[in-house]
């Protein structure tokens, strides 16, 4: 885990400041991941343009995902792109979170009765933030972010960690869905 | 077993397969390309594309008509209402619903402003490409102004879901003119901006001159269509060619140019922007403040058996949508033909031989959105 | 010399486009503060959903399954049982799945007595998702809090502090007055 | 070959309907005639087999025009027309993904838009929405293919005309 | 059971440090910025004025002492050069945000005053791991061989007149020697890390840098040609009427292209290039050894127009208003005047990186042997020859 400080820790008052003022920094420069996949990467990046600017509360894209801590999955997941997804999610540095934006990647959204798209993008990342709209405006994606941000720096609120998912979970292996011919 | 990827081919050792996969900075979306790269230059290209396939064909078979015209605004979710168009010109065409005449110029209205709004995104996307960071933010400013006027009319910003059988679904907000007219006064001061920042600067035409010609013949051959087709000097327009609602009551012309090459592209969206503002003005005078909006549809939407085929001329070139109905409420078969899958088919004629900064700004300059091409 | 030229042309470009950029520095940013500064949003802008009541607490629903069937995404499942003493029917379940909603207001279309309306409160993010499937109660209490919505029959309409309801002024009205005044049975759905 | 092709008028373009041994001799027909932008080819499941439309325009007087091909499901085989036009390539290949169509004689016959492990053709109407098999489908009946009556000759007009006009018209 | 209609965690409660700025207070970034000018300026005072004093007064200023003094006047700089990064960081996203339109990092401290601060602090804590592709020890070896490049050029760097660690007759072929060793830490890192990208950004880092040292190094040869020196204290005495940038307008511009260049700044950004290369050299550098890569590029931000200004704008003079020189006041008075011309030329860099797209790496190359080469040669002769006949 991280060179100073990980959750697990024994709680005791002096490491505990100390791990709140790691906790604070991680909250106050989130990095998110470059990752735009449809209709709301558009309003991801307009989270960032001179009306909403993003960028006051130190977040700055990042292009690779080893230097991206906040993974933002902004559009419909399919079985094509799950893959690539939980490859780019392993490949992120540790203290690393997922705010899953827009109907689609909450829960497949409108397209969730799709022969090929994954229902939500919780089967394959754990995610700490969901939300709602198709597409969010950027003040609801703004509000998340700041969500995110209290979640990592607020002590109680920190150790609520989503579920872990498995990393060689195959989507194909979904019941049904799976694209394969039925054996009759 | 899955071609997915380029295989060495053993005479070749100097080729370096690199995948440029579906999470980069440059392919504006989930584009996926395996190039073969003999240091900078390009010897193979293979673009894989069906990463934001999220069928939309087979649920809008499930759909009734109405509710397709939801689902036509997430495929090109770039320039929001330009998708509907084709949809509902072909029921129209299909159900015989006569439109009225100030229903047509709203829907013209919001049809140049997402032509406006998207030819900024693209332009923000383009020079970020070139490693411009300036000019992303000033359009993107510009687009807010476009999402706000929509915003206090269609009720959403970037998926309005705002045309219906027969006109659009509510009138206009009561200030919608005079907010348009400012920002029209807004967009030329603008332009002048960009005029300094993309077309006069030398770092761009050194990025953009001569990189990615398209000669007529392939480009017709392609199927390309739009911007790109008319940067290699033919001058096909579907507004011009088969004209619908109200472009046949306002003048304007069609940017060509004659070399083909990425400035050329670049230099076509820019003029095309000006056509656009010049048609929203004249849309501005034409358009009556009040009066109908939607003509009379019927109650249960059952267009009679058959099918038809109707394009349109969205912000990447001809968007064409065949809609076959068998009479039952809800569509047999919606096959939608989006310009920017054509336009995408050029990428291995144009990267081969392209070093790999050139391919970037190729790709860019096609301005592709995976929406309309994965369907 | 034609080098020459081009070299000072190029320079006099680049210099202009640096101009364009550092103009910007005197110039008053656009930017709202978003969270210290709430964005005021139009009437008719959809960013979530209600179930309106009458103000004497009845149910403005007639349970007339309308919405369920305009819905592209279909996420909203209603549940009714005929009603016993009087006609027309009571409503069992109305669920709206706010997580797999569209937001496209096309049920605010469908609904003849505009009973579900858009309203203005976008900041529904979640750290889980369960309190994002709507029931009826989350509707109705999301009606009570609202302080103005919409909806095509009735136009938009206030809340007033006493918990009245009321028709907003004509200038705050979306477009189309005239079809607003038309009595609601003559407008085609 | 004019006997197979049968020629009707669709709000604004041409249609051909043509019997699929035909389809690529009409195709370079029509090549010749100067068709040169392939606008799109269309995968329709008719329900008694696969149908394949081609639309194409010709650029100098702006004519479209839509050849239409049906197909049994058991052998949905077509010629590939990527060599007269580029531009259908892709489009062919979409029609193979979603619907298997086979397309004779195409560089490149591979999956576009699903994985390559994929076996069905969801776009078929076998298939729900969801990509499961409809239990209870069944192909129908292949519509017998109607007598092709070539057109009557133009019936001769009245009497007064006929004397003076001769046998100019 | 589903929760009540609407739990209070879903409403959103604003927590803060700092407060919430209705509008930009200009004055307040100024005097941010000066915070951190004046943290650097009591650093340098200390490193240069204040250990040499103090160890004269204890005199320990013998063979060992003279040794400890050097190696705390070392730690000192390092501390300097984070104030560096930390300082510039903030100064170019505050200064791109204002450019765009929009404001910079707000919300964390006085006008995001410790915005970099947390940065910092957040890449201390991040998982530093070693690709498995990797080659470990090379992977690890390259961060540390860029900054120590970079901030080796400070031994030789003269804030004010006798301030200067290393006051060798050979300052410049030092510098030239110093330069190219950053070339290596880039080349080390992108190879070493087992990623098809970082692989072209590193071989394009060296096409780059080995390009960019000749007319580097025949400028300096001219400077050195016109000031009759190689020491630098010397060349910036030789300044004191004239500064160097009106004799030497041509080798002027081009050590600044070539500066640029060396810098991997905007126009010629093609070893981290972004938008094509993803991010280049440090793509698979995260954590602490990311944060290596990020300080030597923002410490090398600041020397480069440091040497701009020694070079082409008389160093450290200035008017002196009557202080005898050579005490502890004018000391300290020179090496404001030399920060504040360097932060005028560090402000021109970020000017032309928030405007300028990215050439082709191979235009770039072709500019540099076709002509840049030719005409730092031209300015070599030219300076000799005026030399011959002005001197």
């Amino acid at each position: 885990m991280g060179l100073l400080g990980s959750d697990e820790r024994p709680r005791d008052v002096i490491l505990g400041t100390l791990d709140d003022l790691i906790n604070m920094a991680r909250s106050r420069s989130m990095w998110p991941l470059t990752f735009g996949i449809a209709c709301c990467a558009i309003e991801m990046m307009a989270t960032w343009d001179p009306k909403i600017d993003a960028d006051r509360f130190g977040m700055f894209f990042r292009n690779t995902p080893r230097q991206a801590d906040v993974m933002i999955v902004s559009g419909t997941v399919n079985k094509k792109l799950a893959k690539r997804l939980r490859r780019l999610y392993d490949q992120m540095a540790e203290p690393k979170w997922v705010i899953s934006m827009g109907a689609c990647a909450n829960q497949g959204g409108p397209f969730r009765q799709g022969y090929s798209v994954v229902e939500g993008v919780d089967k394959i990342v754990p995610v700490d933030v969901y939300i709602p709209g198709c597409p969010p405006r950027p003040e609801a994606l703004l509000q998340a972010l700041l969500l995110l941000r209290d979640k990592i720096a607020d002590r109680e609120l920190r150790y609520k960690k989503p579920r872990e998912i498995p990393a060689d979970y195959d989507v194909m292996a979904e019941p049904g869905k799976d694209g394969r011919l039925p054996v009759l | 077993m899955s071609t997915m990827n380029l295989e060495p081919v053993p005479g070749r050792t100097d080729e370096m397969i690199v995948n440029m996969g579906p999470q980069h900075p440059a392919t504006h979306g989930v584009l996926r390309v395996v190039l073969g790269l003999e240091g900078e230059r390009i010897t193979r290209a293979v673009p894989h594309i069906g990463y934001l396939h999220r069928n939309h064909e087979k649920i809008e078979e499930a759909r009734t008509y109405p509710m397709v015209i939801a689902y036509t605004d997430r495929m090109d979710y770039v320039s929001g209402t330009q998708n509907e168009l084709p949809f509902v010109l072909a029921v129209e065409d299909m159900l015989g619903v006569e439109v009225p005449d100030r229903a047509k110029k709203i829907r013209t209205i919001f049809f140049e402003l997402y032509r406006l709004a998207s030819h900024l995104v693209w332009m923000g996307t383009a020079m970020l490409d070139l490693g411009a960071i300036s000019p992303f933010l000033y359009t993107f400013w510009d687009r807010e102004i476009i999402l706000g006027i929509v915003e206090k009319t269609a009720g959403a910003r970037m998926l309005p879901n705002y045309y219906t059988f027969g006109g659009v679904r509510r009138d206009v907000h009561p200030d919608f003119f005079k907010d348009v007219a400012d920002f029209l006064d807004h967009m030329e001061r603008r332009m002048v901006d960009y005029e300094h920042l993309v077309l006069e600067s030398p770092v761009v035409h050194a990025r953009t001159k001569g990189v990615g010609v398209l000669d007529q013949e392939r480009a017709v051959a392609r199927g390309v269509s739009g911007p790109v087709l008319r940067a290699s000097g033919v001058a096909y327009d579907v507004r011009k060619a088969f004209p619908y609602d109200a472009y046949p009551d306002v003048e304007f012309e069609i940017p060509t140019s004659p070399d083909g090459d990425t400035y050329a592209r670049f230099w076509v969206r820019f003029q095309e922007m000006y056509q656009s503002i010049r048609i929203l003005r004249q849309l501005l005078e034409l358009t009556p403040k009040t009066g109908p909006y939607k003509g009379r549809a019927p109650a249960r939407l059952k267009p009679p058996a058959g099918e038809r085929y109707r394009a349109v001329e969205n912000s990447r070139g001809e968007l064409g949508v065949l809609v076959v109905s068998d009479g039952s409420d809800k569509p047999y078969r919606v096959k939608h033909r989006g310009a920017a899958f054509s336009n995408l088919q050029i990428i291995p004629d144009l990267f081969v031989g392209a070093k790999f900064s050139d391919a970037i700004a190729i790709l860019s300059s096609l301005d592709p959105v995976f929406g309309e091409i994965d369907r | 010399m034609s080098l020459l030229q081009e070299v000072w042309q190029a320079v006099k470009a680049i210099g202009t486009g640096m101009a364009t950029v550092h103009k910007r520095v005197y110039e008053e940013a656009p930017t709202e503060f978003y969270p210290y500064v709430k964005p005021e949003l139009p009437p008719v802008s959809v960013q979530s959903l209600a179930l309106v009541e009458n103000e004497d607490g009845s149910e403005r629903c007639i349970v007339c399954l309308q919405c369920e069937r305009a819905c592209p995404a279909q996420v909203i499942t209603i549940e009714r049982h005929r009603n016993p003493e009087g006609k027309g029917f009571l409503i069992d379940r109305f669920d709206i799945d706010l997580v797999n909603c569209m937001y496209c207001a096309a049920c605010v279309e469908a609904c003849p007595v505009s009973s579900i309306v858009t309203i203005q409160d976008f900041e529904m993010s979640t750290y889980d998702l369960q309190t994002l499937k709507a029931d009826i109660d989350f509707l109705h209490e999301q009606a009570r809090r609202a302080r103005q919505w919409y909806s095509p029959k009735f136009g938009v309409e206030l809340r007033t502090d006493d918990g009245r309801i009321e028709k907003a002024p004509p200038e705050m009205q979306p477009g189309g007055l005239a079809e607003i005044l038309k009595p609601a049975e003559e407008v085609d759905s | 070959m004019e006997a197979r092709v049968k020629q009707e008028r669709l709000f604004d373009e041409d249609v051909y309907t043509v019997h699929p041994d035909d389809y690529r001799a009409l195709c370079e027909r029509l090549k010749a005639e100067g068709y040169d932008f392939p606008r799109a080819i269309s995968g329709l499941d008719m329900g008694y087999g696969l149908r394949v439309t081609l639309h194409l325009t010709r650029m100098s007087d702006l004519a479209k025009v839509t050849v239409r091909t049906d197909v049994p499901y058991e052998n949905p085989v077509v010629a590939s027309v990527t060599d007269l036009w580029p531009g259908v390539e892709w489009y062919e290949r979409e029609a193979y993904d979603m619907l298997g169509l086979r397309f004779r004689g195409h560089p490149d016959l591979r999956r576009i838009l699903l994985e390559d492990e994929w076996e069905l053709h969801p776009l078929q109407k076998r298939y729900d929405t969801g990509g499961y098999p409809l239990p209870d489908w069944q192909p129908a009946a292949w519509p017998d293919p109607e007598p092709w009556a070539p057109p009557p000759p133009p019936e001769p007009e009245e009497a007064g005309e006929a004397g003076e006009g001769g046998e100019a018209s | 059971m589903r929760p009540i209609p609407i739990p209070e965690d879903r409403h959103f409660r604003p927590r803060l440090i700092g407060y919430d700025p209705q509008k930009s207070r200009p004055w307040l970034e100024r005097t941010v910025y000066a915070a951190y000018v004046f943290v650097f300026w009591l650093i340098v005072i200390a490193t240069y004025a204040g250990v040499p004093a103090l160890f004269g007064a204890l005199g320990w200023d013998g063979g060992w002492g003279f040794v400890l003094m050097r190696v705390l006047q070392v730690v000192l700089l390092f501390l300097l050069s984070a104030v560096i990064a930390l300082l510039l960081i903030l100064v170019l996203r505050k200064y791109l945000g204002k450019v765009q339109e929009r404001f910079g990092p707000m919300h964390y401290g006085p006008a995001g005053g410790i915005q970099t601060v947390f940065d910092a602090l957040k890449l201390l804590a991040k998982e530093d791991f070693v690709p498995a592709a990797a080659d470990a020890l090379t992977f690890r070896l390259a961060p540390a061989v860029t900054f120590v490049a970079s901030f080796a050029m400070f031994a030789v760097i003269p804030f004010a007149s006798g301030w200067v660690l290393a006051d060798t007759n050979v300052g410049l072929i030092y510098l030239i020697a110093v330069s190219t060793l950053s070339a290596y830490g880039v080349l080390l890192g992108g190879v070493s890390s087992g990623n098809k990208w970082a692989l072209i950004g590193a071989l394009r880092a060296g096409a780059q840098m080995v390009s960019y040292e000749i007319p580097l190094a025949l400028v300096f040869l001219t400077v050195a040609v016109w000031s009759g020196t190689l020491r630098l204290g010397g060349i910036v005495d030789a300044q004191l009427g004239l500064w160097n940038f009106l004799p030497l307008a041509l080798p002027f511009v081009l050590y600044v292209i070539a500066s640029l260049a060396e810098l991997k700044h905007i126009p010629f950004d093609f070893p981290e290039a972004e938008s094509e290369l993803i991010a280049g050299y440090n793509v698979e550098y995260s954590g602490m050894s990311f944060a290596f890569f990020f300080l030597a590029e923002f410490v090398e931000l600041f020397l480069l127009p440091a040497l701009i200004v020694v070079f082409f704008f008389g160093g450290w003079h200035g008017p002196l208003f009557g202080i005898e020189p050579g005490s502890l006041a004018a000391g300290a008075l020179e090496s404001l005047y030399f920060t504040l011309k360097t932060a005028v030329w560090v402000w021109i860099f970020l000017w032309i990186r928030a405007t300028l797209p990215r050439y082709r790496d191979d235009q770039l190359m072709e500019f540099a042997w076709k002509a840049m080469i030719p005409l730092a040669l031209f300015g070599l002769v030219l300076a000799a020859y005026m030399r011959l006949i002005w001197r």
